[in-house]
């Protein structure tokens, strides 16, 4: 099977839905001729031409109604937004628009558009190309979030997202472009090469929304995790020697409850991690919900491993980061809690 | 440098309560001033017609002209007609929110022909994306008033399962986009939507309305910008109808020469027309949806026009405006002024309109009625409450699930 | 002492500030000569004039920017933002501007701005004119966030706000202008005439920013709530008959987690209570803390009573609004837990 | 209506990689060409500088015509050792990021002008609200290239305790606004400190600059309105470089025949101005802001350019511009102008040139040193952990508190 960084399988999720779909659009800034800054669009331009797959004006709140306009028209239009900082000139069209129109229509117009954006830090980013904004995007009704850790889902999950006929908001770790990262900046970056969720097959698949992938099976402590944390907390448990479940969830609205609660019942322990500020943040959402759902097994109060609520800062970007030494450390606590 | 003194100024209108309004400052151009320019004209020849006024009715109530736009007798009958309705509609509707039958209502009452004319000029499959002040546009699109009241009182009958305020219609049949309450939104949608048509080579184009208030909105600019980047094919109006709220139109609208004037910095044919003035709403609609339809891309018209009433049930204008101001307004009454066309054309009397009037009275008299068998807002029936957990994803996720166990439905 | 509604006292804060210190404007939409269209700002512009009291053009980014423009430069505006369902145009300079200036200008700039919003259901406003939004803003470092539910407090911390060198998001429930309101639409109008919170002093007091205030004591359950949810949780406890211990959180950042766990430890169970969507709502970080800090004294999983993951229905109002019986079942149900 | 075919176009560029550039279509109007306007000029009366190209120095380097500045020959002079200086300190820090000392890093390679003529037009008190582009005006007001450095490798002498980027600076010592990385957010902001300025009946005006690109985003819109809704003395530069990162300014301009004559549908008056020349620049901004400390308002100035290198450290240009495009400019090198114009004045000469040049490469390498002394931001020193908690609010929450105490510092 072909291997693919995580660039490339967002790449070919684009490829293989514009080819078979001709309602499918891509379009940003830097998106059509230079093939955005990540190169994720790279070459579709110029495979399906100038008017699919185009560049637009600075404006985030204008490419956004412009997708939703297109698509209460029958088109796919599939958004980027150069970095996650920048989609909040883009808000209100999502909040107020984009993921009402189904229902204040009563399902009459409906806006199946996806938009993706690169998220998160450990790119040296500063303030305004690192945040990992999903948690404001978690509480508007009727809006599709996912974020996947490795190629084989990002496109899975992207294409999935692009056939969806809600809209869905798509985050793309940028740390993970490149290679997985466990959270160590000292090591070398590694590259999807070897790694098995680097095998990417180059026609359509799909990854389901709302489906929760276990991507270590254990006994002592359920680990929920998406995004570049994956990769943290697989690493913190080894360094660790601790025995975790650590869930992949892909999908945060809807997020998988189910696979969530059956392992915390098994564990009776829970961490949380994400690299956005603390308060607020998702995981308060699945704290609150698992310890409603799970009350009679937690044996620990679920901890989160987060981001700090302040900015994003530049030179102190590893004592922000919520690293392997703080995971370890919050699943050394929840595990020997009693 | 002499004595430096920045200042900041803030602007008020010229008239407050209390004083006398007079409107003789406007000093607008007469109709049938201006020429009526080729649809694929360039739009940096065309700047003129963002500082004037186009207008075909002169005060004599005949057609003058390069814009007028040669409408049939059956046509501007149907016009009328229309305006006719929609007031005697605002009318009832304005009376049933005062007994509390609304929630909440917004009249057109002096806007009529913005919204009725310009909907004629264009195709059936035209789709409009309107503010909350065009509901003249849908009557004129076919909508039955039964349908629209069943909306605005949340009945069982609503289109919108009880899920909207008031004049926040819905009508994907009609080619009727979707009322929002948030200002300016669905300006750039439009152009999208336009985009969409052109793409799967269709002629349908995109028409959109917004307030003179709202174009301070950053969405005014996101869909000028988008509308020049990509040449969509849409009509994109502004009707100045004077006032927002309680503010003037010189708080949005700041120094601007006029709002049309806005389309010359993005190289987009702006044009204000005389918004009381049936056929120069038809023409200028007209010629953007041929330039739109031709190719030529987007047009930003400008209908100069005068708030008759409140800015909707939950304000009261005598507050802030003077309480005669509407009758002071020199461009008239657009229902009186076709009126006075078709009449002086040989092809309406005041027996006529009389009658039309009745008709329309009994008309919305009879749907109200039959309305009220749907159910009110009060007192139901609406639709299911069950319904209050679809249609926000395609399919009901776990969450929403469990809530509408929760609630016991 | 004087009797004041909600509106008269927000009204009586401003006038107060405006007295004292020149450096406090008022602007917003229909602010100026109308006096805000809830009347809010009635008399001021008349009193201080158009230079310090104004209307501004219809863009909520627009009227943000120049608050924090001012602030930079000296001055300390009050901000209105005519419903809080149109904040969102305005959201990019808030989280990227407003609430960051201190910190990426390490302490060089300051942006004292106070921006007032109504919030909240109840007056069949339907989607666009009902939204409780605070959680967003709760999730944004740098930002404080506050909610009165009653006319002297909201004197008191609008005024704090206003004093505040910190920006600060005030939100105003719509629903308690005129008097309180238990979540009985059938009942008429109450007045806050005849409610001790009624009495607000005519000159400059304060209320704290971040210290809860506990309405009821009681020692079953603890009530977390603000805003409308504090008299419907007075209501619902009374009519169900359990002695729940009620705190008005009134500030939600930062909010008093030392009152709300010293009394989740004494009940040893918990209701949060808000009227906007569950899912990421600020319920969610309620109860993600407090599990945390209270572990060992939870008997029963925290609820969350809320509005439901959808818009704001216009029809369905009473459905979507969590009043009384749906939090009596929810104190019944914590209380009989086992 | 004959074949009806509405059509959409996505504006490209006139020149690729592997187009030979050429750049005769651009058909501006020659050097002294416009007539300066009274300061206090209506700005309907105006327009033609919207459309139009304010210059000073002709082919011969000669100042030509009616905006001629009259700037001392020792003014000129300190223009042409701050550009140069601007430049040098460019040109190291970019080979310092290809070294890896810096995280990222953009140049003002062709904008010199830009940036140091309009400052030096300005009063020190008047408040600099720039884009990240604007270093030469930083340098300026008088900023040691060191304080610069130490920013932008985030040491311990980093004025922002290491929470910026690289070349986002902030020094209200010096009237510098803070540069954000979010595009467009500071124009709105400057015009509301210049409304607080006036307010308080200080002569400061404030003075902003966004690239072409960012136009397009709702905030210019923002700055527009309320600049024009209440007089703010205020000016709002567009610096229009052609480019934004790989897109033309094409795509956010659209059709608009000038980015200074968006300011027509405001009021305001607009004016384009060759922006690599060092005179016009000056000429226009003292325009501007005398218009502005007299009461006069705000003014919209568009900088004519060309960005001479790539947009950032992270961009290849030669992907998606021709590679020698900049050289084929027709407005040349603002350093060279401004040199052959004093040369021609006889007030400087070659060799006074190369012993500046030689001098700023000196400062800059000593600087470079010195800042390295206060460390890096690879290996520190940076500020103290414990202050990445600090500044969010004025004083600690109990939640920040918190959290540095699980990190334990
Ligand atoms: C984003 C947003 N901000 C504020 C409002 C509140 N609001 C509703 S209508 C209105 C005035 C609009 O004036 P204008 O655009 O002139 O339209 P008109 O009612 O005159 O047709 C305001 C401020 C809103 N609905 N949406
Ligand atoms: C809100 C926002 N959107 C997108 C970006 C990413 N971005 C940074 S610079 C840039 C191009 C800006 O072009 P222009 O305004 O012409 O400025 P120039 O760099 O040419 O001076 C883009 C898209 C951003 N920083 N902020
Ligand atoms: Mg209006
Ligand atoms: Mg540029």
């Amino acid at each position: 099977m072909p291997q693919m960084n995580m660039m490339q399988a967002l790449t070919s999720a684009m490829d293989v839905k514009l080819a078979e779909d001709e309602r499918v659009l891509a379009f940003g800034e830097d998106v059509g001729y230079f093939g955005g800054v990540f190169g994720v669009t790279r070459g579709l331009q110029e495979k399906y031409g100038s008017s699919r797959v185009f560049d637009a004006p600075i404006n985030e709140g204008a490419i956004i109604a412009m997708a939703m306009g297109m698509a209460t028209n029958g088109m796919r239009p599939i958004a980027e937004i150069q970095f996650a900082d920048y989609i909040f000139p883009g808000f209100d069209q999502i909040i107020s628009e984009l993921t009402r129109i189904r229902y204040r229509s009563a399902g009459q117009y409906t806006a199946p558009v996806t938009i993706r954006t690169p998220c998160g830090g450990g790119i040296y980013g500063g303030q305004t190309h690192s945040m990992s904004p999903e948690a404001f995007f978690t509480h508007i009704p009727g809006l599709v979030v996912a974020m996947p850790s490795n190629p084989y889902d990002a496109k899975g999950l992207l294409i999935s997202c692009i056939e969806s006929d809600d809209p869905a908001l798509f985050f793309e770790p940028k740390r993970l472009y490149n290679g997985p990262f466990d959270g160590d900046p000292n090591k070398p970056q590694s590259s999807w090469k070897d790694h098995p969720k680097g095998e990417v097959p180059e026609g359509n698949y799909t990854v389901p929304l709302g489906v929760a992938d276990v991507v270590r099976e254990g006994s002592d402590v359920t680990v929920v995790a998406y995004g570049t944390m994956v990769h943290v907390a697989l690493a913190a448990a080894e360094a660790e020697g601790v025995d975790a479940e650590i869930i992949d969830l892909r999908t945060l609205i809807p997020y998988d409850i189910d696979t969530v609660a059956r392992s915390v019942q098994k564990t009776g322990r829970c961490v949380i991690l994400h690299e956005a500020p603390r308060t607020s943040g998702f995981g308060a959402e699945l704290a609150a919900q698992i310890q409603e759902d799970c009350f009679y097994s937690l044996e620990a109060p679920i901890q989160r491993v987060t981001g700090w609520d302040t900015p994003y800062p530049h030179a102190h970007e590893w004592s922000y980061f919520p690293g392997q030494e703080r995971v370890a450390r919050a699943l050394k606590k929840t595990v020997e809690f009693a | 440098m002499g004595k430096a003194e920045p200042r900041i100024s803030v602007p008020a209108p010229a008239f407050r309560p209390g004083d006398t309004p007079g409107f003789s400052r406007l000093g607008l151009p007469r109709p049938g001033h201006h020429a009526r320019p080729d649809i694929l004209a360039d739009a940096a020849e065309i700047r003129d017609l963002a500082f004037g006024l186009v207008g075909v009715l002169d005060e004599e109530a005949n057609a003058v002209g390069d814009w007028a736009p040669g409408l049939s007798p059956e046509e501007l009958r149907a016009g009328l007609k229309t305006m006719v309705l929609t007031r005697e509609y605002d009318n009832r509707m304005l009376k049933m929110q005062r007994t509390k039958r609304l929630s909440f209502y917004m009249k057109s009452l002096g806007e009529e022909a913005v919204a009725v004319a310009a909907t004629q000029a264009l195709d059936a499959g035209d789709m409009l994306f309107p503010s909350y002040r065009q509901q003249g546009a849908l009557i004129q699109r076919g909508a039955e008033l039964v349908d629209m009241m069943c909306h605005c009182i949340s009945n069982s009958r609503d289109n919108l399962k009880g899920r909207q305020l008031p004049v926040h219609y819905t009508r994907k049949d009609l080619n009727w986009f979707s009322v929002s309450g948030n200002l300016g939104t669905q300006f750039p949608q439009a152009v999208g939507w336009s985009m969409a048509s052109a793409l799967k080579g269709e002629t349908a184009i995109a028409c959109s309305w917004i307030g003179d208030g709202t174009t301070a909105e950053g969405d005014f600019h996101a869909a000028m910008t988008l509308a020049s980047t990509y040449n969509a094919p849409v009509v994109l109006n502004v009707v100045n109808n004077q006032w927002a709220i309680s503010m003037h139109n010189s708080i949005s609208g700041g120094k601007a020469p006029s709002f049309a004037a806005k389309a010359i910095g993005y190289g987009i044919p702006g044009i204000r027309v005389d918004g009381n003035d049936y056929l120069a709403v038809a023409a200028v609609t007209r010629w953007a949806a041929e330039r739109a339809r031709g190719g030529g891309g987007p047009t930003l018209i400008e209908s100069y026009t005068y708030r008759g009433e409140a800015h909707s049930t939950s304000d009261d204008p005598s507050k802030y405006r003077p309480k005669d101001e509407y009758e002071a307004w020199p461009l008239g009454d657009p229902v009186e002024r076709l009126r006075a066309h078709l009449i002086k054309l040989g092809e309406w009397d005041g027996e006529q309109h009389e009658a039309w009037q009745a008709e329309c009275k009994q008309a919305v008299a009879d749907a109200w009625k039959e309305a009220l068998t749907y159910g009110t807002l009060e007192e139901g029936p609406h639709a299911p409450v069950p319904t209050m957990f679809e249609d926000v994803f395609t399919a009901q996720p776990w969450h929403l699930r469990r809530q509408r166990q929760e609630l016991g439905v």
